[in-house]
């Protein structure tokens, strides 16, 4: 009865599964597709992937979404950390203040966070372009680094900066030899969740850019409403580059951990 | 805050210069055909060599895009709207364009709200050529076109599929087709305030530009009935694939994209109901906080010129507004040969062009709203 | 005597072909407190999870009531547990937890709120019904976790561990507290623990696990006073285990000396272990014990000292330290000085002679005028493998140099072949500022002698145990020194009310009844 | 410390500029009438008043919230099982699974939309089912993740005290594993329902116009018909409802309700 009900639910597991990746296996599929259908597979081709690389716009979106999505990651990443460390030695008035106005954006639907950037903007008379948008998503990237750090610095010791300050260290010091590598982990996940957060973000960009200055979510919004195999070959691109990123980060270790003899049957097992 | 923005633009250079050579081999005949023409450096003569540009969709062959680029050594944003009032807001929102392309009435009311800037007619040198009926329509909206050049002109009607839809039907019921249950759930409804109730107080009889409240109130009931007993699609440009992939029997469309669709599914039919259309144009402008308002000029010179024209009605069937290439295209060998939505009809009795009312419009986008949630 | 309850025949359990149980027989008795002693790893909560039903036996059987229990699933036996964290249910409170198998067995709710509240006041939880049990002491939580698994009125209570995670003097009144439970429901509580002490408080009977095997199964008298092998020894209270050879019967040898004894059936000239609680031995003057011994430490514990003496010394080497005065060399146009010793080593260490090997040897510094420290750049040294003088110099950047003799040396060790011990220590040169400036003068001492000792037997290193020197090293001059360095010899451990000085020459004294014999192990 | 709590400053004056002006801006242009210059508003209450004067916007809303409802309903009847088949294997399995779950949620939201458009044309199907499929789609990854965090942060050994207690594997899933993963599914409700009912381009991709919800409407009202002061009305509203629904929400948690079986 425990086989029949393990191989029930693993034959349940891989349905779900094959839900989340049809979609995926799809549009690469068809990104290979010689015509433009998305229902007929009339012939093997790359065409849409060389008509993909010598369209402009596409390579500029691509552009724009790294570009935007590196210097988010990065300012917010700075700006993240420090504000971390300064609150986690703040007074608990200034803290819950930070904590609950950073929950603002993580909490109000994006439509509303976006929207409020376009008035902002647009009462400034700032005329919306790559700067706004990257401001908005600088501004909407820090909460996310600020949560993740902040667990790790509570289980900090506090003592440990007073520690290091005792033994010689200024400030700057105490916070870049003792604190951050302690809070490494914290900060490298938030830069992954807020480069993620910034290169998948689609309704905050939408609401907040400008003439010109499209990133891969407005290319693909405002071009779907024709067929266009090229998107499914942009789509198929970011599913290899995922793929290969994740596959990289992953499953390397594991095999790094297999070399040295751990559990062997673990992935067979799944099966 | 501008070491940032050197930094992008760089970054976009690299790619666009990548992307260029690519689409140098691009097949499009507007590349082709422009080629003998010499090159301009547009930071010499016009100090800036980059404008934005703010079309509709779906409304021209990029190609060229990239041989304007060519000639002029210049650069060119060119983004797509849905509708003229997306494109209102937008502005609105503090976006600053260089050339953008509404239609009629949203050119009458940004002229009355001072939001365009007069062409630098020195500049523009195709005039001549226009359709006498286009300049006449443009007349009516910006005198002596001090402020626009016409793009593309055209009527709204109905594509049907000859398969699925009888002739007669269409024939005899006109707009009120869309009411028709027989074609429940097979129905393309344009998503347009404008468009929508035009087709209302058409098939309703009465004028588009109406300001009696009884009569709007009356579209929007007819409206209502529509949306609530035929369960329309409501689609902006998914139309055109639509109707080409005959994935309904009725659509609502503009006259260039059924030409489009005519061309390419031969199942398809177009009519423009006797009770009447809007029969309307876009245009191009220049607003008022363009930032490269010279080569802008230029740039509208260029689109309206014969190659350029040719080019884009080819690829999207939408009516040039040149005499010279409407001529071309309907001749015998041309694309739209015997191409019932190519040509304009210009002999309607009930059919308007569209006028800018500011009371008309916001009360419209109230309802239309209303309609679309079901 | 009381009816057989479990009877556990056999039990071998393996986990991916690792032998955790090797074959368990136990017999345990109605309404016994029985504990299962070991070390962690040693198989007892795998039994104890087999018993419950968590786990099942790869062979063997587990009979209860005359019932082979095996195919009984956990929540169907007649057995409760007390998990070592108690493992209450976070999201119900004090009373739902207790209440739990009640309700799982869907008694009546007068039925199941006049058990619980009996169960509330046998543990003594009065008032703390609706209490959140993640705020509650760890006390607290293991009266829940036991009142929770009795309320079911099981047969056997397995304890799994259930008084570690409490603090001391809570552990102890739990214990008490524990027995007193136990008499008054007057089922069989099986407990698992590794401490000795609980062991020997609550039980009945006690079980002895080593590797998966049991090792000893007796009452706490039993192991304590008779434990069968040194293991048992070692586990069941502090012991002095001396290796020994059983003479004949009732004659047992040590150290070289013969003692009386009360044991017998040993093989002639056989190696035993002895054991002989602390307590056992008395402190008399000296030569009137059985053997003489000196006083090295003597630490108060409340109700009596606990004196470690030593009554046969270890293996030593003394070697001379060479205390010279300031030898400093200054560098006016640098403003920095340097000082350095001269050292002897090891011919088999010139091999792996490096730079910065030399400068610790050598205890080599250099300092400006205003006490910075200023790292030492350039040395040079030209040492060949094979005894002999050699000159090395050190120096600094600004050329501030210092030249001092390394002494490659065929070291001499000195070798107990009693003790199978053998210990090496070099001469070394020190200035008087280096040992007054010393913060740890007895490790500093080894590594400046390169002291260092190892067993003949198996070549592993041995501790150097003591560091002998007469000198007072805040007001030493220069001069010669002798030092000692010496590895542990036999020393007991003893247990008296009386005080004893550290150094202190005692005599040592027992009864031949004390001193139990045991077989070597495996 | 004193030192570093001054590091807090930057962050705090540009925090108070771009997320509470932001949302001081929504609420202002929401209370006022339009056309009027950011300095000389006109404070009213109309917009709020035209909202539920007309039946249509409540509608939508009430849509947009049953919507969401059936949405996370169903990620929570999908994902349950899922996380729980997800928590049972071995951990390295458990490892791989999680990968597996989590790779599709880093490839953009709107293309893994745009692929569900592609294979949707090929079935008949209305245009609801199509929304449902693309909401529950890209909400689901956050649910099964939540629920099997939870799952697998519970101790093994209160199963195994279950059991030993008298609980069969049912009983025990009931009134033990599931009234402590509680937790989990309330956070996951939280990442489904929220974007769930402010989500407008899955109606907007999948839903073939025919499908309008509170988003699509909010996105109408800022982008084309341009009347931000109504937008934002509607805006602050839908804001509102989803602050309170998230309080109850957080309400249950403290709260378990009873398992009756």
């Amino acid at each position: 009865m425990k086989k029949s009900r393990r191989i029930f639910s693993s034959i349940y597991m891989w349905i779900v599964l094959a839900f989340f990746y049809l979609p995926i296996v799809y549009v690469v599929f068809f990104s290979f597709n010689s015509s433009k259908s998305l229902s007929n597979f009339t012939g093997f081709s790359t065409k849409w992937y060389e008509e993909m690389f010598s369209n402009r716009s596409i390579m500029e979106a691509i552009m724009v979404t790294v570009v935007i999505a590196v210097i988010a990651t990065a300012v917010s990443t700075v700006v993240g950390t420090i504000t971390a460390i300064g609150m986690s030695k703040s007074k608990k008035v200034v803290r819950e203040f930070i904590t609950q106005t950073n929950n603002l954006p993580m909490l109000n639907p994006d439509i509303v966070t976006a929207i409020g950037f376009m008035l902002f903007f647009t009462s400034l008379r700032i005329s919306t372009g790559f700067v706004t948008m990257l401001l908005a998503h600088i501004a909407f990237c820090i909460p996310y680094v600020i949560l993740s750090i902040m667990p790790r610095l509570r289980r900090l010791d506090p003592n440990m900066a007073e520690a290091a300050m005792d033994l010689g260290c200024t400030p700057w010091q105490a916070m870049w030899r003792v604190i951050i590598p302690q809070i490494k982990g914290g900060i490298i996940a938030g830069a992954l969740v807020a480069f993620s957060m910034s290169f998948d973000d689609f309704v905050i960009s939408l609401f907040t850019t400008g003439p010109g200055i499209s990133n891969i979510s407005i290319y693909v919004y405002s071009n779907v409403k024709r067929v266009n195999p090229t998107i499914n070959a942009l789509s198929a691109i970011i599913v290899y580059v995922v793929t290969a990123i994740l596959i990289i980060v992953n499953v390397i270790p594991m095999i790094r951990d297999r070399r040295k003899g751990k559990n062997y049957e673990a992935i067979t097992e799944i099966r | 805050m501008k070491q940032l923005q050197k930094f992008v633009k760089l970054c976009l250079g690299s790619a666009m210069a990548l992307s260029m050579t690519a689409c140098s081999s691009g097949s499009s005949s507007a590349a082709a055909s422009t080629t003998q023409t010499e090159t301009v450096d547009a930071q010499k003569e016009y100090g800036c060599n980059a404008i934005n540009v703010y079309n509709a969709g779906e409304y021209i062959d990029t190609a060229v895009l990239s041989a304007f680029e060519k000639q002029y050594n210049a650069r060119v944003n060119y983004d797509t709207f849905d509708s003229n009032e997306t494109m209102y807001t937008k502005l609105l929102g503090g976006s600053s364009y260089d050339v953008i392309v509404p239609s009629d009435y949203m050119i009458e009311r940004m002229i009355s709200e001072d939001m365009l800037q007069p062409l630098n007619q020195d500049q523009q040198t195709n005039e001549a050529d226009y359709d006498p009926a286009v300049l006449k329509m443009r007349d009516a909206y910006d005198k002596d076109g001090k402020y626009s050049v016409p793009y593309f002109w055209g009527s709204v009607g109905l594509v049907y599929d000859k398969t699925v839809v009888s002739e007669d039907d269409i024939k005899n019921e006109g707009w009120n087709i869309l009411k028709d249950t027989k074609y429940k759930g097979n129905i393309y409804y344009y998503d347009s305030q404008r468009d929508g109730f035009m087709v209302a107080f058409k098939a309703l009889g009465y004028s588009m530009n109406t300001e009696n409240e009884d009569e709007i109130q009356a579209a929007y009931k007819w409206l209502r009935e529509m949306n609530d007993t035929m369960e329309p699609a409501y689609v902006t440009d998914e139309v055109i694939d639509g109707m080409v992939n005959g994935n309904k029997g009725i659509a609502i469309m503009y006259s260039g994209d059924a030409a489009y669709v005519l061309s390419q599914n031969e199942n398809m039919a177009w009519v423009e109901p006797e009770q009447g259309t809007n029969i309307w144009s876009d245009s191009m402008v220049i607003p008022k906080n363009a930032s490269c308002a010279g080569l802008a000029n230029e740039f509208i010179n260029y689109m309206a010129s014969y190659d350029v024209q040719l080019a884009n009605t080819t690829a999207v069937g939408y009516t040039s507004v040149r005499s010279d290439v409407e001529k071309e295209m309907t001749a015998k060998d041309g694309d739209y040969y015997e191409n019932d939505a190519y040509t304009v009809r210009e002999d309607g009795k009930n059919d308007e062009v569209f006028h800018y009312n500011e009371k008309l419009t916001k009360a419209l986008s109230d309802l239309w709203n209303k309609v679309k949630v079901q | 005597m009381a009816k057989k309850l479990i009877e556990i025949k056999n039990i071998v359990k393996t986990f991916d072909k690792q032998v955790v149980l090797k074959g368990i027989s136990l017999d345990i008795m109605e309404n016994e407190f029985v504990t299962l002693l070991g070390p962690s790893g040693c198989g007892k909560t795998t039994l104890l999870r087999i018993i419950a039903g968590f786990l099942d036996a790869t062979e063997g059987h587990v009979i209860m009531d005359g019932e082979d229990i095996a195919s009984i699933p956990a929540y169907k036996r007649d057995v409760n547990t007390v998990f070592q964290h108690y493992a209450l249910f976070p999201h119900l409170d004090v009373y739902d937890n207790i209440a739990f198998g009640l309700t799982i067995k869907k008694e009546p709710k007068d039925i199941i709120d006049q058990k619980v509240t009996r169960m509330i006041s046998l543990v003594g939880l009065e008032g703390f019904e609706h209490k959140d049990v993640t705020l509650l002491s760890g006390g607290q939580q293991q009266r829940v976790a036991i009142a929770r698994a009795l309320v079911n009125e099981p047969k056997v209570l397995l304890l799994d561990e259930s008084l570690s995670a409490l603090d001391k003097n809570l552990r102890k009144e739990m214990q008490l507290e524990l027995k007193e439970i136990q008499r008054e429901v007057g089922i069989t509580f099986i407990f698992v623990t590794h401490d000795q002490e609980e062991a020997l408080t609550m039980s009945d009977k006690i079980v002895i696990m080593k590797d998966g095997d049991i090792e000893q199964i007796g009452t706490p008298a039993d192991v304590y006073n008779e434990p069968i092998n040194e293991y048992c020894a070692r586990f069941i209270g502090d012991s002095n285990i001396i290796d020994g050879v059983m003479k004949k019967d009732n004659l047992v040898s040590f150290d070289d000396e013969d003692y009386k004894c009360t044991d017998y059936g040993f093989a002639e000239n056989e190696p035993v272990d002895i054991v002989i609680r602390p307590e056992d031995i008395d402190i008399v003057a000296r030569n009137r014990g059985l053997l003489n011994g000196e006083v090295k430490s003597s630490l108060f514990k409340g109700v009596h000292y606990e004196i470690i003496a030593e009554t046969s010394s270890g293996t030593s080497k003394t070697v001379m330290m060479h205390v010279t005065g300031e030898h400093d060399v200054v560098n006016k146009e640098a403003h920095e000085r340097i000082s350095a010793s001269s050292f002897m080593m090891d011919l088999e260490d010139v091999a792996s002679l490096s730079d910065s090997e030399v400068i610790a040897r050598a205890n080599a510094q250099a300092w400006t005028d205003d006490e910075e420290d200023v790292s030492l750049t350039d040395i040079s040294y030209d040492v060949n493998n094979e005894v002999g003088v050699y000159d090395c110099t050190i120096g600094t950047s600004a050329g501030t140099k210092i030249t001092i003799k390394i002494n490659v040396v065929k070291p001499r060790a000195v070798e107990d072949a009693e003790n199978e011990e053998s210990i090496q220590a070099f001469d070394f040169f020190r200035t008087v500022d280096e040992i007054k400036e010393s913060v740890a003068l007895d490790t500093d001492l080894i590594r400046w002698a390169d002291a260092y000792a190892w067993s003949t037997e198996d070549n592993s290193r041995v501790e150097i145990w003591d560091v002998k020197y007469d000198f007072d090293d805040q007001n030493i001059t220069e001069g010669l020194y002798p030092i000692t360095f010496s590895t542990q010899g036999r020393e007991l451990k003893i247990e008296t009310t009386d005080k004893h000085e550290v150094g202190e020459r005692v005599g040592l004294q027992w009864s031949p009844e004390d001193i139990h014999v045991m077989k070597k192990m495996g | 410390m004193k030192s570093f709590a001054k590091l807090t400053i930057p962050y705090i004056v540009w925090m108070t500029i771009m997320i509470i002006v932001p949302m001081l801006m929504i609420v202002l242009y929401a209370v006022t009438v339009q056309g009027n210059d950011v300095l000389t508003f006109q404070f009213t209450f109309s917009n709020f008043i035209r909202f539920f004067q007309d039946s249509i916007f409540p509608t939508v809303l009430w849509r947009s919230l049953t919507m969401a409802f059936f949405t996370t309903l169903i990620c929570i009847a999908i994902g349950y099982p899922m996380a729980y088949a997800m928590a049972k294997l071995k951990p390295r399995s458990q490892a791989i699974m999680v990968l597996l779950v989590t790779l599709p949620m880093w490839i953009n939201m709107l293309v893994r939309t745009y692929a569900w458009k592609g294979i949707l044309s090929n079935f008949d199907l209305s245009s609801e089912i199509c929304v449902y499929i693309g909401m529950v789609y890209n909400f689901l990854p956050f649910m099964i993740l939540q629920i099997y965090t939870s799952l697998s942060k519970i101790d093994e050994n209160l199963i195994i005290a279950s059991h030993d207690l008298g609980a069969n594997d049912r009983q025990t899933f009931l009134r033990v594993v599931l009234p402590l993963s509680l937790s989990g599914v309330i956070s996951g409700i939280t990442l489904v329902f929220l974007p769930a009912v402010s989500s407008f381009f899955i109606p907007k991709l999948l839903g073939g116009g025919q499908y309008v919800l509170i988003g699509n409407l909010i996105e109408d009202y800022f982008i084309s018909t341009g009347d931000w002061n109504f937008g934002s009305a509607i805006s602050l509203i839908m804001a509102i409802i989803i602050l309170i629904s998230m309080y109850v929400t957080k309400k249950l948690d403290k709260e378990p309700p009873e398992v009756n079986d």
